[in-house]
C-alpha cells in the first residue's frame, strides 16, 4: 500500500498502526464468489459516491473494491432535508437513493473509476423486477465491472411497497432477474436487511435464485424526534440507522447466516470503524467487509482499516484474512 | 497525506489557543497543510469527542483565519458557537490537545476579475469568513463595505476587526443593543445604493442570506452566499446536505452544499425551497411515485 | 418528589435540573391501560431486580411503577458469565432469566415493593404456554400487584424454541391464556420484540388476543466477537442489544404501531438516559416509558428522568405528559 | 443523597491527584461520603468518558484508601492499570476535572473477632484493598504478614507501603525482577505453617484467589477472596456480575459478586467451576432443557 496511507492511518483518532513489522508475513488478497481481491475491504455503498471523493485522501484503487452508490434507471432527487440525524454511536439517513440515473453513471462514474485502476461493484436499485432487468443488462455489459450488487432494500411499488428484502419471494425474484441477465464470471450479490424476522429463510432464497454472495446488513429502519419541535427530525420521517451502534446486530446476521449457509460467500457491513471491527466480521463468517458510515467520521477509515486489519493479523501470525473466516464458531 | 481536486487533507491537529469572545469562542488549531491550502469561504471538519466518543459526525467551521507556517506550523482559526454536545466537548479543549482536522473543504467565495466595490454581510458567527476575504478584495483593489448583524450585542462577531478590515462599517442588532435596531436587510438596501456595490457577499443563517439575495438581485448586484446545512461526511459522498439549485442550463438541481458549496450564486438557490424537493427538480418524485 | 432526588439528579452527567419553577404548573400524573399513575416514567424488566437496591439511590414508591425482572415458575441458574459485552452506545446481555422462580418471589420480593409503597408490575416469562397461564393464576391473586407484563421474547421449547414474540399466533395465544385468568382491573402488557418483519400484525393480534397495553421494545439479538480469541465475548454466544444505541429503532417501533393502531396503550422502552429522550417517545406514541440500561450507568436514572421530564414540559409550557402522547405524527 | 441499606450514594467527584505508580495511576478523588462510609474490601463505581461518551457502563475500582473529610472534603483513592477505552480515559484526567462516584459498594472483608494473625496476599493492583485492611487488622491487635505478587516489578503495587504497614512482606515476580522468582502461592505454606495464621485474605486474579483459597482450606485458614467479575451495573441489579457459590446449606447457587461479594469466603466459592453453571446448581438446566 501507498507509504501516504500509512500516514493518514496514523492521523486518525481510531486504533494506529501497530507498526509490526512482520505485517510484511500477511498477504491480504482473497477470493470472494470468485473476485480475487488484493484485499478484503471495500466501500459500503452510498457511502462513497463512486469513489472520487475519497481518491483525495486515498488511493481508492488499493481498496479490495468500490462499491458505488445504489444506481436507479432514471436521474433521482432523493428526499427533503434534513436527510440526517445524529444518534448515539451512529446516525439515520433518508438520502432516498439520490443520483443520476444509469446513464450518467455509466457515462461519467463508472469509466472514471476503471481508469483510475480501482476494481467497481456496481450497486443497483429499482422500484419494479422490470428496473432491476434493465440495470443489470445495462451495467453486466459495462467494461471494467467486476460485481453487481443488488440493493434489495427498496420498496416494491407492484407490491404495496413493500420491500423486496423483507419477503423471501420478491427478494429471490429480483435476484433470479438479475443473475439471468448477468455472465457468469460477473458475481451477483444481494444486500441483505436485518429487518426480518427469519434473515436465513431470506438467505437461503436468494442463494437458490443465484445470488453468488451475500452482503449483509443494510440500515435498520429508525426515527429519531426533535425533543424541541416534538416532529420527526427527518424529512423522510423514517430513515436508515448505521454505524457503530448496529455491529452487533450485523455480526449477528452474519453468525446466523454463515452457521446455516456456510459455503455462501458473505459480505460483512455494518458500524466498522477498525481493523479489529474487520475481524468480528471475517470470524463470524464474513469473507470481505465494507466500511460505510465509518468514512464519515474519517475519511481515510476505509484504507485504514486495510493497513489495520494487516497488523491485527501480523501480530496475532495469521498469514491470510481467509484463515479467520467462520473462526468464532469454532469450540 | 494526499492532495487531490479539493485539495483537502487530513491531520491531527493541535489546539493552539480558546479564548472567548462575546457569545463565542475563538479556537486557533495548529493545522499543518490546511492552512496553506486554505481560501476564503472555505471551511474544516473536526472529529469530536475523543477516542470513545458517541459523536459519529464532524463538526463543520468556515475559516476565520488561517496563517501560514508560523512558529509552530500553520494555523487554522475558528469562531464558534456551543449549541450542542460537539461544540460543547470543543469548548473544553486546551492548549496541545488533539483535534483531528480534515479541510480546507468547499468551494470558496468567487473574486471579481475587476476592482469594484463589495458589501459584505455577516449574521451572528457569520462573520468569521469575511475578514479574510475583505484581504483578498483588498488587495485587488476592490471597495470593501461591512455590515455586520446579530439578536445582540454579545452575538455580534467582528465589529472592531471590521473596522480596519474595511472602508465601512453597518452594525444592526435585533434589540439594539448596538448599532442600528433591526435586521442587515433593513439597512443593506440603502448601502446598495450609495456604495453602487457590484457583489454581496454574504454568510449567516439561510433566513438572512435569502434576503440578502433578494435585495441584490432587486438592485442588479451579484450576491454570493455561504449556506449551512447539517453535513455527515462534509467531503462530497453522503448526500446529507443537499439544496435545490438552479444550474446553468436553468434545470434545478438537489446540490451538495459541501463540495458545491457551502458558497453559492444567492440567484441560483431556490431560497424558498429548501427543505423541500421543489416540483421540476431533476428527478423529482412524479405523480403516483417514481 | 423527595428534594434527595433533585440532588440526586444534579450530580449526573446527563441533562440536568433546568431549575424552571413553573415545573409546579405541571401535573405529570397518567393513565395506562387504566392504571393511574404518578408519573409515567417505570423502570425495565430486568434492569432493576425488584426495585429495592434502586431504593438505596431514591425512593422507588415515587416512580409512576416498578417493572420487576422476569420471573418464571422455577428457579432458574441463567447462563455462564461472561454475561455482558459493553457495545458502542449500548451492551448486550445474556442472563438467561436467572431468578428464584414464582414461589420466592411473592414470598419476598413482591411483598417489599408493595410494603414501600411502590407500585409493581410484575413481569411474567415462560417456556410453554402452561408455564404463563399458572404463572398468570399465581400473580393475579398476590396483593398490591398493579399490572402483569407478559414477556414473550423467550423461546417456545414446544416450537422447536422458536421466540414467542417473533410469530403473531404464538404471541397471541400466551397472551389470550393470560388474560383468561387475570381479572380486569388488573392491566396485561404484551412486551413485543423489535426482530420482527412486521411488527404491526404482532401487536394486532396481541391487542385482539386481550392485551390491554403493549411495552415496547425488548431488545435486539446481537452478536459480539472477541477480535483477540476470535471466539464470541458472551458465554450465551448471542445476546440482547439494549441502550442509546437502539433507541431510533425503539421509537420507530413505537412510531409504526401507534399510526396503525392509535388507540392502542404502549409504553415505550429503548436507549431512555434523559427527560429529553422520554419525550421523543411520548411523541412518538407511548403513553409511558421505561429506563432500563440507562441505571446501570446511573442508578438515579428513573427518577432524574421523572424530574427532567417535568422540567422538559414545564419549559414548553405543557401541562400533562398525555398532552404530548403522538404529538408527532401531526402535521 | 440517601443512604439506604448497602450504605452506598451517588456523588458528583472531583479528581484531586492523579500520579503515576509502576505500570499503574493512582488517582485520588474528592469524593463526598464515599469515604465516610467506605470500608476495606469495597469498591467504587465510576462513570468515564464524560458527556457524550460510547461507554455505558461503569469502571469498577477496589478503595485503596479512604480519608474522611480532608481540607476538600472526604477523598476516596484508587489504583487502576490502563486496560482500555476507559480507563484510558481516567488516566487523561486533571485536577479539579468532575467523575461522577458511586459507592461504598459491596461487601467488605470480614474482620476476626480475636487478635489472630492474619495473611494478605495480593497479585497485582490487587494490594490496594490490603492496605486499609492491614490498619483495621493492627488496630485489632492482629499480627499482619503481607504476600505480593506480579509478573514483573513494576507490576507491583505497595511493596514500600507494606513493609510499614505490617510485620512482613514477601515479595513474588514471575520473571524474578524483584523478590522471589514465581508465585505467592509459592510461597504461602510456608508462611502460613511459620505464622500459624487463621486467615488469609486475598485479592488479584481469578487464578491466584483459586490457588490461595485451595493452600488455606488444606492448611485449615479461613480465606476472603475478593473477586473481579465484570459488572454491567454494580448496584445489584442486571445479575451479570454472578459466580458459582455454596451456600450454608450447601445449596450452590449463581450469586451476584458486586453486592454478595466482591469477598467471599475462599471455600464457598467454586473457583472450577467459575465461568460455567455447574450441575447441581440451582436452577441449572435439566436434561432436555428447562
Ligand atoms: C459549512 C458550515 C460552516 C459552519 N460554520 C460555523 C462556524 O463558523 N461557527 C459555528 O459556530 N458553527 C458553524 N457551523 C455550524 C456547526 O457545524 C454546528 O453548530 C455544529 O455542528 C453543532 O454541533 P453540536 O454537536 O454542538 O450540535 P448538535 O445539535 O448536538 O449536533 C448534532 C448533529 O447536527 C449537526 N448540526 C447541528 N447544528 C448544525 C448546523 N447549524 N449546521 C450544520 N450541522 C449542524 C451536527 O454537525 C451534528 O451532526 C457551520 C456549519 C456548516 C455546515
Ligand atoms: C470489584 C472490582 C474491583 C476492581 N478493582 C480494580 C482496581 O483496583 N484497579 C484496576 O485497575 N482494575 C480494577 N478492576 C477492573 C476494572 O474494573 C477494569 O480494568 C476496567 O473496568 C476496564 O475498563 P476499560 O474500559 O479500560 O476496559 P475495556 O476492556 O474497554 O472495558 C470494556 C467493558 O468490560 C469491563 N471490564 C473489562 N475488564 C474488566 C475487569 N478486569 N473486571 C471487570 N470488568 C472489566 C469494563 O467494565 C467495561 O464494561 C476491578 C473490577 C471489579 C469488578
Ligand atoms: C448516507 C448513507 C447512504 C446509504 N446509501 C445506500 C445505498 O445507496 N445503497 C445501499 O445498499 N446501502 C446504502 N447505505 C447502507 C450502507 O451501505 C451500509 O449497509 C449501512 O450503512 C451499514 O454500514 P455502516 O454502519 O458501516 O454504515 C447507506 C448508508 C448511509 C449512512
Ligand atoms: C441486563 C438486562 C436484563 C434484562 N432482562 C429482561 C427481562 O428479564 N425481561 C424483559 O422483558 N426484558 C429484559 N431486558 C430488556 C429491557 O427490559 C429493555 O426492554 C431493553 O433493555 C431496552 O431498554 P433499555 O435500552 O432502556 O435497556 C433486560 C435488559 C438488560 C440490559
Ligand atoms: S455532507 Fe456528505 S455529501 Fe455533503
Ligand atoms: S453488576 Fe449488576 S448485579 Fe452485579
Amino acid at each position: 500500500m501507498p507509504r501516504s496511507i500509512v500516514s493518514a492511518a496514523a492521523v486518525d483518532a481510531g486504533p494506529v498502526d501497530t507498526g509490526v513489522d512482520t505485517a510484511a508475513a500477511v498477504d491480504l488478497s482473497v477470493e470472494v464468489a470468485g473476485l480475487r481481491l488484493p484485499n478484503p475491504v471495500m466501500t459500503a455503498s452510498g457511502c462513497a459516491a463512486a469513489g472520487r471523493e475519497l481518491d483525495t485522501f486515498f488511493d481508492v484503487s488499493a481498496l479490495g473494491a468500490v462499491v458505488t452508490k445504489s444506481i436507479m434507471l432514471d436521474p433521482r432527487s432523493g428526499r427533503p432535508t434534513p436527510r440526517m440525524a445524529e444518534t448515539p454511536s451512529g446516525m439515520l439517513n433518508s438520502i432516498g437513493l439520490q443520483g443520476p440515473g444509469i446513464d450518467a453513471f455509466l457515462a461519467t462514474d463508472l469509466p472514471w473509476l476503471v481508469a483510475r485502476g480501482a476494481r467497481p461493484i456496481v450497486s443497483i436499485a429499482g422500484s419494479t423486477l422490470g428496473e432491476f432487468t434493465e440495470l443489470a443488462r445495462r451495467v453486466a455489459v459495462s467494461p471494467g465491472v467486476r460485481g453487481i450488487e443488488v440493493n434489495i432494500s427498496c420498496p416494491n411499488v407492484e407490491n404495496r411497497g413493500l420491500v423486496f428484502a423483507c419477503d423471501p419471494y420478491s427478494a429471490a425474484s429480483v435476484v433470479a432477474a438479475v443473475r439471468r441477465d448477468v455472465p457468469r464470471e460477473i458475481p451477483v450479490f444481494a444486500k441483505l436487511s436485518p429487518d426480518v424476522t427469519d434473515l436465513v429463510s431470506v438467505a437461503r432464497s436468494v442463494v437458490a435464485a443465484g445470488a453468488s454472495g451475500l452482503v449483509m446488513v443494510n440500515t435498520l429502519l429508525g426515527i429519531a424526534i426533535d425533543p424541541v419541535t416534538l416532529r420527526p427530525v427527518l424529512g423522510g420521517v423514517t430513515g436508515g440507522l448505521s454505524g457503530p451502534a448496529i455491529r452487533p446486530v450485523a455480526v449477528r446476521c452474519v453468525w446466523q447466516v454463515h452457521a446455516a449457509l456456510p459455503d455462501v460467500p458473505i459480505v460483512g457491513v455494518g458500524g466498522i470503524r477498525s481493523g479489529a471491527d474487520a475481524i468480528e466480521f471475517l470470524a463470524a463468517g464474513a469473507s470481505a467487509v465494507q466500511v460505510g458510515t465509518g468514512t464519515f467520521h474519517d475519511p481515510s477509515a476505509p484504507m485504514r482499516v486495510v493497513h489495520e486489519l494487516c497488523d491485527e493479523l501480523a501480530v496475532r501470525g495469521i498469514h491470510s484474512p481467509a484463515d479467520v473466516v467462520g473462526m468464532a464458531h469454532r469450540p | 497525506m494526499r492532495q487531490g481536486q479539493l485539495g483537502a487533507i487530513q491531520v491531527r491537529g493541535e489546539v493552539l489557543s480558546l479564548k472567548r469572545v462575546g457569545a463565542y469562542h475563538h479556537l486557533t488549531l495548529v493545522a499543518p497543510g490546511v492552512a496553506e491550502r486554505a481560501r476564503a469561504g472555505q471551511f474544516v471538519a473536526l472529529a469530536v469527542g475523543g477516542a470513545a466518543t458517541s459523536m459519529l459526525l464532524r463538526r463543520s467551521f468556515s475559516i476565520y483565519r488561517a496563517r501560514e507556517s508560523g512558529v509552530y506550523g500553520g494555523t487554522v482559526e475558528l469562531v464558534f458557537a456551543t449549541t450542542g454536545s460537539g461544540t460543547a466537548w470543543l469548548a473544553e479543549r486546551r492548549p496541545h490537545d488533539p483535534v483531528d482536522v480534515v479541510g480546507p473543504l468547499g468551494r470558496p467565495f468567487a473574486l471579481p476579475k475587476e476592482p469594484v466595490a463589495c458589501i459584505l454581510v455577516g449574521g451572528g458567527y457569520g462573520s468569521a469568513p469575511l475578514f479574510s476575504l475583505a484581504d483578498r478584495l483588498r488587495e485587488r483593489g476592490c471597495g470593501v463595505h461591512m455590515v455586520l448583524g446579530a439578536a445582540t450585542e454579545r452575538r455580534l462577531f467582528g465589529a472592531l476587526e471590521a473596522r480596519r478590515a474595511t472602508q465601512s462599517v453597518l452594525v444592526t442588532t435585533d434589540d439594539g443593543s448596538v448599532g442600528v435596531r433591526g435586521r442587515v436587510v433593513d439597512v443593506l438596501p440603502d448601502l446598495l445604493a450609495r456604495t453602487r456595490a457590484d457583489v454581496v457577499y454574504a454568510c449567516g443563517p439561510m433566513a438572512m442570506l435569502a434576503a440578502v439575495a433578494a435585495v441584490a438581485e432587486r438592485q442588479g448586484a451579484h450576491s454570493q452566499c455561504a449556506v449551512e446545512e447539517s453535513m455527515a461526511c462534509g467531503v462530497g459522498v453522503c448526500m446529507t446536505c443537499v439544496l435545490p439549485v438552479a444550474g446553468e442550463d436553468g434545470i434545478i438541481r438537489m446540490v451538495r452544499s459541501c463540495v458545491e458549496g457551502p458558497v453559492f450564486r444567492g440567484d441560483r438557490v431556490r431560497w424558498a425551497d429548501v427543505g423541500t424537493v421543489p416540483a421540476g427538480t431533476l428527478g423529482a418524485p412524479r405523480r403516483g411515485g417514481h
